[in-house]
C-alpha cells in the first residue's frame, strides 16, 4: 500500500505534453486526473501543476523543447489576468508550440462567448471543454505541424 | 442578476495608501461598532440550538460588494456574513488584484479588500447588521489579516497547513505556519484588548474526497497551534462528504477532539461546509443536495454552516441564487424535524474509527517539542498527507475511494502511519481483496466515478 | 407580481354559447391530446417512489391563467397541474362571475371555467404538458363537469358531501350527493370511452382541527358511492393536521381502507394537502411548515402532494410565490433522504385506532341498503358530523382539540357513535379527567390556541 | 358528551346582532368564534351563518328590529360583488343598522387600501381587522345611536 498510481512515472515516453494550471488558480482536481489520463496513454507529461505564471510555462518550452502543446486549465475564473504575458510569450517564440486551454473561463454563472474571444486574442489557440478530447486535438495538432515543417 | 452601480473612482494604490490603524485601535473601533461578534453569535446560536448559517459571497467591485451584503442580509438573514477575497488577493498578487479591478472588477472572484483598504471594508461592515468572517486563502495571510482586523471584521478563516495545501503550489510548509502563527498572536494580542476573534481552520482542504480524519488531524494540529498562540475562539470546519453517518460522526467527532487536544477555555464550534466537491448541475439536483448538508449540519450538532447555490456547478453564483441557497438551509433549522435522526449504531462506529485515525495520526507529532517542524517534516515524509494537493509540499500519495455505501475510505495510504487495524478495516469496507487494481485506466476510472458521486446519484451522467 | 397582459374581448354569454359535446366527443379528444391522464401519471409517480406534486392555482382572467400555468411548468414542472374554480362558479352563481369577469377579473378569487367555456379550456390544456385537475367546491357539479371533460381535464375534485358541508350553507346532502352521483356516472361512462377521469375526494373538508377519523370516514362512503357508479380511479386525500405520526398513519390508513371497503378494480391514491388550517405569516415559517408537510406525504406513502405557498395567510399567491412552494415541496423527494423515518411503533397506534374508529363511524351506514338517505339521516341526527361546518346539514356538535403533543383529538363527539374504548382514549389523551370545561370563554381561548397552533409553535403570537 | 357549547344559546340576551358570511363565501370558522365569543359576552346573536345573501342580511333585519348591527365577515376576496347590493339595501331602509365588515377583503397577497375604499362607498360603516374588537365597537354604535336619538 505504500506506493500509489499517481505517483508512477509515465511509460516510456514518446511524445510529450506540458501540462499546468493558471497563475492564480490553486484546482488541482482536474490537473492531476488529466495528468494521469495522459499518462494512462502513453504521453510524457511535464506537469508544473496549479499557480504556474506564464514565465514558468515559458522555461518549460526551453526545458523541453519536444513538448507538442502547452495544456492549461483555469477554474477559478481568473484566465484573462493569468495569461495577459501569453500573447507576448508566443510573439517572442518563448512559447513556440500550441496552447491548449480549459476549464471554467469567465467569473459568474452566466456564461457568454465573450471569454472565448479574449482568449484567443491573448495568443490561445484551441480551448476546449471535456479533456476527454485531448488526445484527439493533440494528434491532430501534430499532424498540421508534421505537414507545415514538410511544407516549409 | 448583479445589480449595476456607478463606478466608484479607481483606486491609485493598494488600499488607497491609508495607513493601517494598530490592533488597540482596530479592537476600539470593533467595540464601538455595536454589533455581536462572530463568536459571540456562534456562541448563541448553539445556546439555542440552532445552526448559524452563513453564505460564501464576494465580488470585486465596491459597490457591487456592499449590494450582495446588504441584498444576502434583506432576503435571507444569515447569522454570519462572508467577504470571500479573489484569489489574486489569497497570493499576494497585489498589484494584479488592483490592475483587474480598475479594469474589470467582475473579473474579480472575491473582494480585493487589501486593494480596497480598510476604509471601504469598516463601510461594508457598517452597512451589515451580522458579523463578517473574511474567506479566502492565503498562505501568508499577515497583510489581509490587519486590513480585515482594522475593517472590523471579527471572524477569519485559515491556517498554516489548510491554507497552504489547497491554494499555493510551492510556499514551504514552514513559511505558512509561521506567517499564521502571526496571525494566530494577533489574534491574542486583541483578545487582551477584548475582542475575540473567530479563527475559523479550513478542514476542507482540497474539498474533494477528503478522508475525515485527514480533515480533522489537520484542524487538530491547526487548532493546538492557534490555542498556543493565544486564540481564544476556533471554528472547527469539516467538508460534508456526502454519507450520512460518516459526516455526522465527523461532525461529532470535533467536541470530543476539542476535549482530548485543547485547553478548556479555548471555545470550539463544529462548522460544515455544504458538500464542496462536484456539484449535480440540474436546479432540482442541487438544492437537494444543500438540504441535506444542511440535515447533517444539524444533525451533527454544528454552531454554523456554510452554505452553497443552485449554481455552484458553474460559477459564482449571483445574488438571487445565494439569497435562496441560504432559506432553503435554513429550513434544517425548523422546529418541526425534531423527528429527525441518524442511526445511532453507525454513527458511534464512525466516530470510533475515526478518532482513532485521528489519533494515529497527530498523537505522534503532539508529542514533537517543535510542532511546526514535525508537521513540515511529516509531510515531507508522507506520514501527514492529503489527496489531491495543489501544493508540492504534500505527496497526495494518499489516494481516496467511496466504499458501497458512498463513504469515503482510503485505497492507498502512501505513508500515514496507521494501524494495521485501521488499513484492514479500509480494506474490507473497500472490499478490495489482496491489492486493490493498480490499472491505471480503471483508476482513473473509479476515481472520477466517485467525484461525480453526486451527479451519478441524480442519473446526470446517463 | 402577476404578469400584465391585453385584456382578451368580453366574454358575452356564458362559455360563449358554445354547446359542450358529448362525453364521446370529450372522450376522443382527450385521448388525442397526447399527454398523459392524471391518472397515469399518479401510477407511474408511485411506481417510481416519488409523490406527484400539484399546486393551487387559479385566477380570473383567461390569459392570466394561461400565463400562470405556464410559468409553472417552466419553472417548477408540477406533475400534475391545477385549474382553481372561482367561489360564484362553485355555487352556481355563474351570472356574478361572468359579470365580475368582464368589470374586474382580478377580482375572482379562480377561473370561472364555464364564464370562458370548454373551448378556452382547451387552450389552456394545450399550453402545458402535464395534465390538469379541476379544484373547486361546488355542492352540484355537474355543469363544471361537462365543461372541465370537454376541456380535457382528466381529474376532478369534490364529491356529495365534502363538497357540499364546508362550501354552502343550505343544499340539502341528498341533493348535493345525487348531483356528484350523476358526476361519477359519467366517470364511468367516459372510462367506457376508454378515458379515466380521476376523482380526487376533498377528505379536507372544513380543513381546521379535522380529526383523521372524521376525514377518512367520509372519504369511504364517498368512494365507495363513487366506485358503485362506475368510477376507476379515485384520490382519497387528507389534510395535514400537524401532527407527524397521526398524519402518517392516516395516510397509510388509506390503502388499508380502499382494500377493505372498495372493489380490487379501482385504483387508489393517498393524497396529501399540506397543512390546510391557520398558516404562519412568516416566510421563513410558513416554508418550514410547507417543507413538512410534504416530508409527511414521503414518509405516509402518498401518491400525490397539494403544495401551499409562503403567503397563502395573506391571500392568492403570486406566481412566483407558487413556483417557491412547488419547488421546496419537490426536496421531499430527494434521494438524498431515504434515512429519514416515522416511529414506527408510534404509527401503528395511531393507525389501529384511526381504523377502530372509521369503522365505527362507516360499518352501520354501509351496511344499509340506500347509503345517500342513510348518510343524510346521519348528519340530520349526528352520528356522522364534522367540526365547523359551514352547512346547517352538519350539527358541528363535534368539537376536536389538540393533545399535549399536538394530535387532533375529539374534546365532545357529540352524538358520534363511537364506542367506550374510543372515547376513553380520547379522554385520557387531551388529559379531561371527567367532564372537560364547559365553560364558554376558556373553550373558546383552547380552540383559537389550536387553530392558531403552527403560529404559536413559532412563536408568532407573542 | 352529548351536548356541546357551540350549540348552546346564549344568556338571555339584552342585546342583539346579526352575523354573517358575504354570498359567495362559506369560510366558517371564524363565524364560529365570533358568534361563539359575542353569546359569551351575553349578545343574542341571530348567526346567518356562511353564503348569506345580501337580501337574507336584509330579512333578518326585518325580523329583528332590535338588532344593533349586522356584523359580516368575508375570506374569499369575493365581497365586493357579494355586497353589491349593499347600497340599495341601506338607501331603502332595509338595512337600517350600521354595517360592519371584517376578513380578507380583496384577492391576492399584496394588499393596498383600495379595496376598503370600495367597501365604504358600498354603504359598509366599518370595517375591522380583529374581532377582538367588536364588542367596543358595538358599545360605540350603541352610545353614539341613543344620542342621535335622543337629539332627534
Ligand atoms: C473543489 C473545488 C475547490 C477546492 C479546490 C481544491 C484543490 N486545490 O483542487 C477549493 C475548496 C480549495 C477551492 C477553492 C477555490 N475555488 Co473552487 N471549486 C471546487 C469545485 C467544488 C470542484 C472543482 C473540482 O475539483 N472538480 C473536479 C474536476 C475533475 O472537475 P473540474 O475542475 O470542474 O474540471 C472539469 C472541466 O472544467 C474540465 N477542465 C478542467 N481543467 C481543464 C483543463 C483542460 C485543458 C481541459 C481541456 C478541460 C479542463 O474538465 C474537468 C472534467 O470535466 C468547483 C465547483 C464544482 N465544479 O462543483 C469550485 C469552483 C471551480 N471554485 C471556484 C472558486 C471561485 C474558487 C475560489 C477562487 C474561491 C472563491 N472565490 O469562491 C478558490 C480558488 C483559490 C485559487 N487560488 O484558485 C468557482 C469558480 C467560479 C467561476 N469561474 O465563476 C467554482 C466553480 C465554484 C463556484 N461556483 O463558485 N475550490
Ligand atoms: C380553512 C380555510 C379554508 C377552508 C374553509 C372551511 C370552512 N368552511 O370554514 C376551505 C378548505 C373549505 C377553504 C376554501 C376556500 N378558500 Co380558504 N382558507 C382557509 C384558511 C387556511 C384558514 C381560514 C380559517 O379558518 N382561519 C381561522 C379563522 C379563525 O381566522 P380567519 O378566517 O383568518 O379570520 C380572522 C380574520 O380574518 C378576522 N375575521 C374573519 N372574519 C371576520 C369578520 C369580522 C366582522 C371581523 C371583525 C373580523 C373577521 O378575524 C379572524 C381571527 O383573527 C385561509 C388561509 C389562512 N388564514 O391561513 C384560507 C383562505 C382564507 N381561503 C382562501 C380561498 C380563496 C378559498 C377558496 C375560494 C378556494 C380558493 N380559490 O383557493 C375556497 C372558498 C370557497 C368559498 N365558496 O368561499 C384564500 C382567500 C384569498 C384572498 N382573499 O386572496 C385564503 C387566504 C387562502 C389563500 N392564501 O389563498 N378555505
Amino acid at each position: 500500500m505504500s506506493s500509489t498510481p499517481t505517483q508512477l512515472p509515465g511509460p516510456t515516453a514518446t511524445r510529450k505534453v506540458i501540462l499546468g494550471v493558471a497563475a492564480s488558480d490553486s484546482h488541482a482536481v482536474a490537473n492531476h486526473l488529466i495528468a494521469l489520463s495522459l499518462r494512462g496513454i502513453g504521453f510524457g507529461v511535464v506537469n508544473l501543476g496549479t499557480c504556474t505564471p506564464v514565465e514558468e510555462f515559458a522555461q518549460a518550452c526551453a526545458d523541453h523543447p519536444d513538448a507538442e502543446a502547452v495544456i492549461i486549465g483555469s477554474l477559478n475564473g481568473h484566465v484573462h489576468e493569468d495569461l495577459r504575458g501569453l500573447a507576448q510569450a508566443k510573439a517572442t517564440g518563448q512559447i513556440p508550440v500550441p496552447v491548449v486551454v480549459g476549464g471554467n473561463l469567465s467569473v459568474g454563472s452566466h456564461k457568454d462567448g465573450t471569454a472565448h474571444d479574449r482568449l484567443y486574442s491573448l495568443g490561445v489557440d484551441h480551448i476546449m471543454a471535456d479533456p476527454a478530447g485531448l488526445p484527439a486535438l493533440l494528434d491532430e495538432l501534430r499532424a498540421a505541424r508534421t505537414c507545415s515543417l514538410a511544407a516549409s | 442578476m448583479r445589480t449595476r452601480h456607478r463606478a466608484l473612482a479607481p483606486v491609485a494604490v493598494l488600499g488607497d495608501g491609508a495607513a493601517v490603524p494598530s490592533p488597540a485601535e482596530s479592537a476600539g473601533y470593533i467595540r464601538s461598532l455595536g454589533k455581536p461578534t462572530a463568536a459571540e453569535v456562534l456562541a448563541s446560536c448553539r445556546a439555542a440550538g440552532r445552526v448559524a448559517v452563513q453564505p460564501r459571497c464576494g465580488v470585486g467591485g465596491h459597490a457591487e460588494m456592499k449590494a450582495l451584503l446588504t441584498t444576502l442580509e434583506a432576503e435571507a438573514a444569515p447569522d454570519i456574513l462572508t467577504l470571500t477575497i479573489d484569489s489574486h488577493t489569497r497570493l499576494l498578487r497585489f498589484e494584479e488584484a488592483l490592475r483587474t479591478l480598475n479594469a474589470r472588477p467582475t473579473d474579480l472572484n472575491g473582494y480585493p479588500l487589501v486593494a480596497h483598504g480598510w476604509r471601504r471594508g469598516r463601510e461594508l461592515n457598517e452597512a451589515v447588521a451580522a458579523p463578517l468572517e473574511i474567506r479566502h486563502g492565503s498562505p501568508d495571510a499577515r497583510a489581509l489579516f490587519d486590513v480585515s482586523v482594522a475593517a472590523g471584521m471579527t471572524s477569519f478563516e485559515g491556517g498554516g497547513i489548510s491554507y497552504n495545501l489547497p491554494y499555493c503550489k510551492a510556499v514551504p510548509l514552514v513559511e505558512s505556519l509561521r506567517a499564521w502563527q502571526d496571525v494566530d498572536r494577533r489574534c491574542g494580542e486583541l483578545a487582551e484588548h477584548g475582542v475575540i476573534i473567530d479563527r475559523e481552520l479550513f478542514g476542507t482542504l482540497t474539498a474533494v474526497l477528503v478522508p475525515p480524519s485527514i480533515s480533522l488531524a489537520i484542524s487538530v494540529i491547526e487548532a493546538v497551534l492557534a490555542a498556543r498562540a493565544g486564540v481564544r475562539c476556533i471554528s472547527v470546519s469539516y467538508p460534508q462528504g456526502g454519507h450520512l453517518a460518516q459526516d455526522v460522526a465527523a461532525l461529532r467527532c470535533i467536541p470530543v477532539l476539542a476535549e482530548r487536544y485543547l485547553p478548556a477555555d479555548v471555545q470550539v464550534h463544529a462548522v460544515l461546509h455544504e458538500f464542496m466537491g462536484v456539484f449535480p448541475r440540474e436546479r432540482a439536483h442541487a438544492e437537494d443536495l444543500i438540504l441535506y448538508g444542511a440535515l447533517v449540519s444539524r444533525l451533527g450538532g454544528a454552531s454554523k454552516l456554510i452554505t452553497k447555490t443552485y449554481q455552484e456547478a458553474f460559477g459564482i453564483p449571483d445574488p438571487q441564487a445565494n439569497v435562496e441557497g441560504l432559506r432553503l438551509a435554513d429550513r434544517a433549522n425548523s422546529p418541526l424535524l425534531g423527528f429527525m435522526t441518524a442511526d445511532a449504531d453507525q454513527v458511534a462506529e464512525e466516530m470510533e474509527w475515526i478518532l482513532r485515525e485521528v489519533a494515529e495520526l497527530v498523537d505522534p507529532l503532539l508529542a514533537r517539542p517543535d510542532l511546526i517542524t514535525a508537521v513540515a517534516e511529516a509531510f515531507d515524509d508522507g506520514t501527514l498527507d492529503i489527496p489531491f494537493s495543489a501544493s508540492r509540499c504534500a505527496r497526495s500519495a494518499l489516494v481516496p475511494r467511496r466504499d458501497a455505501q458512498g463513504a469515503i475510505r482510503y485505497l492507498f495510504t502512501g505513508s500515514l502511519p496507521f494501524s494495521p487495524a485501521v488499513l484492514r478495516r479500509n480494506k474490507e469496507l473497500l472490499g478490495t481483496s489482496g491489492e486493490p487494481d493498480l490499472e491505471l485506466g480503471s483508476l482513473l476510472g473509479q476515481l472520477t466515478g466517485d467525484i461525480d458521486y453526486f451527479r451519478h446519484l441524480f442519473r446526470e451522467t446517463e
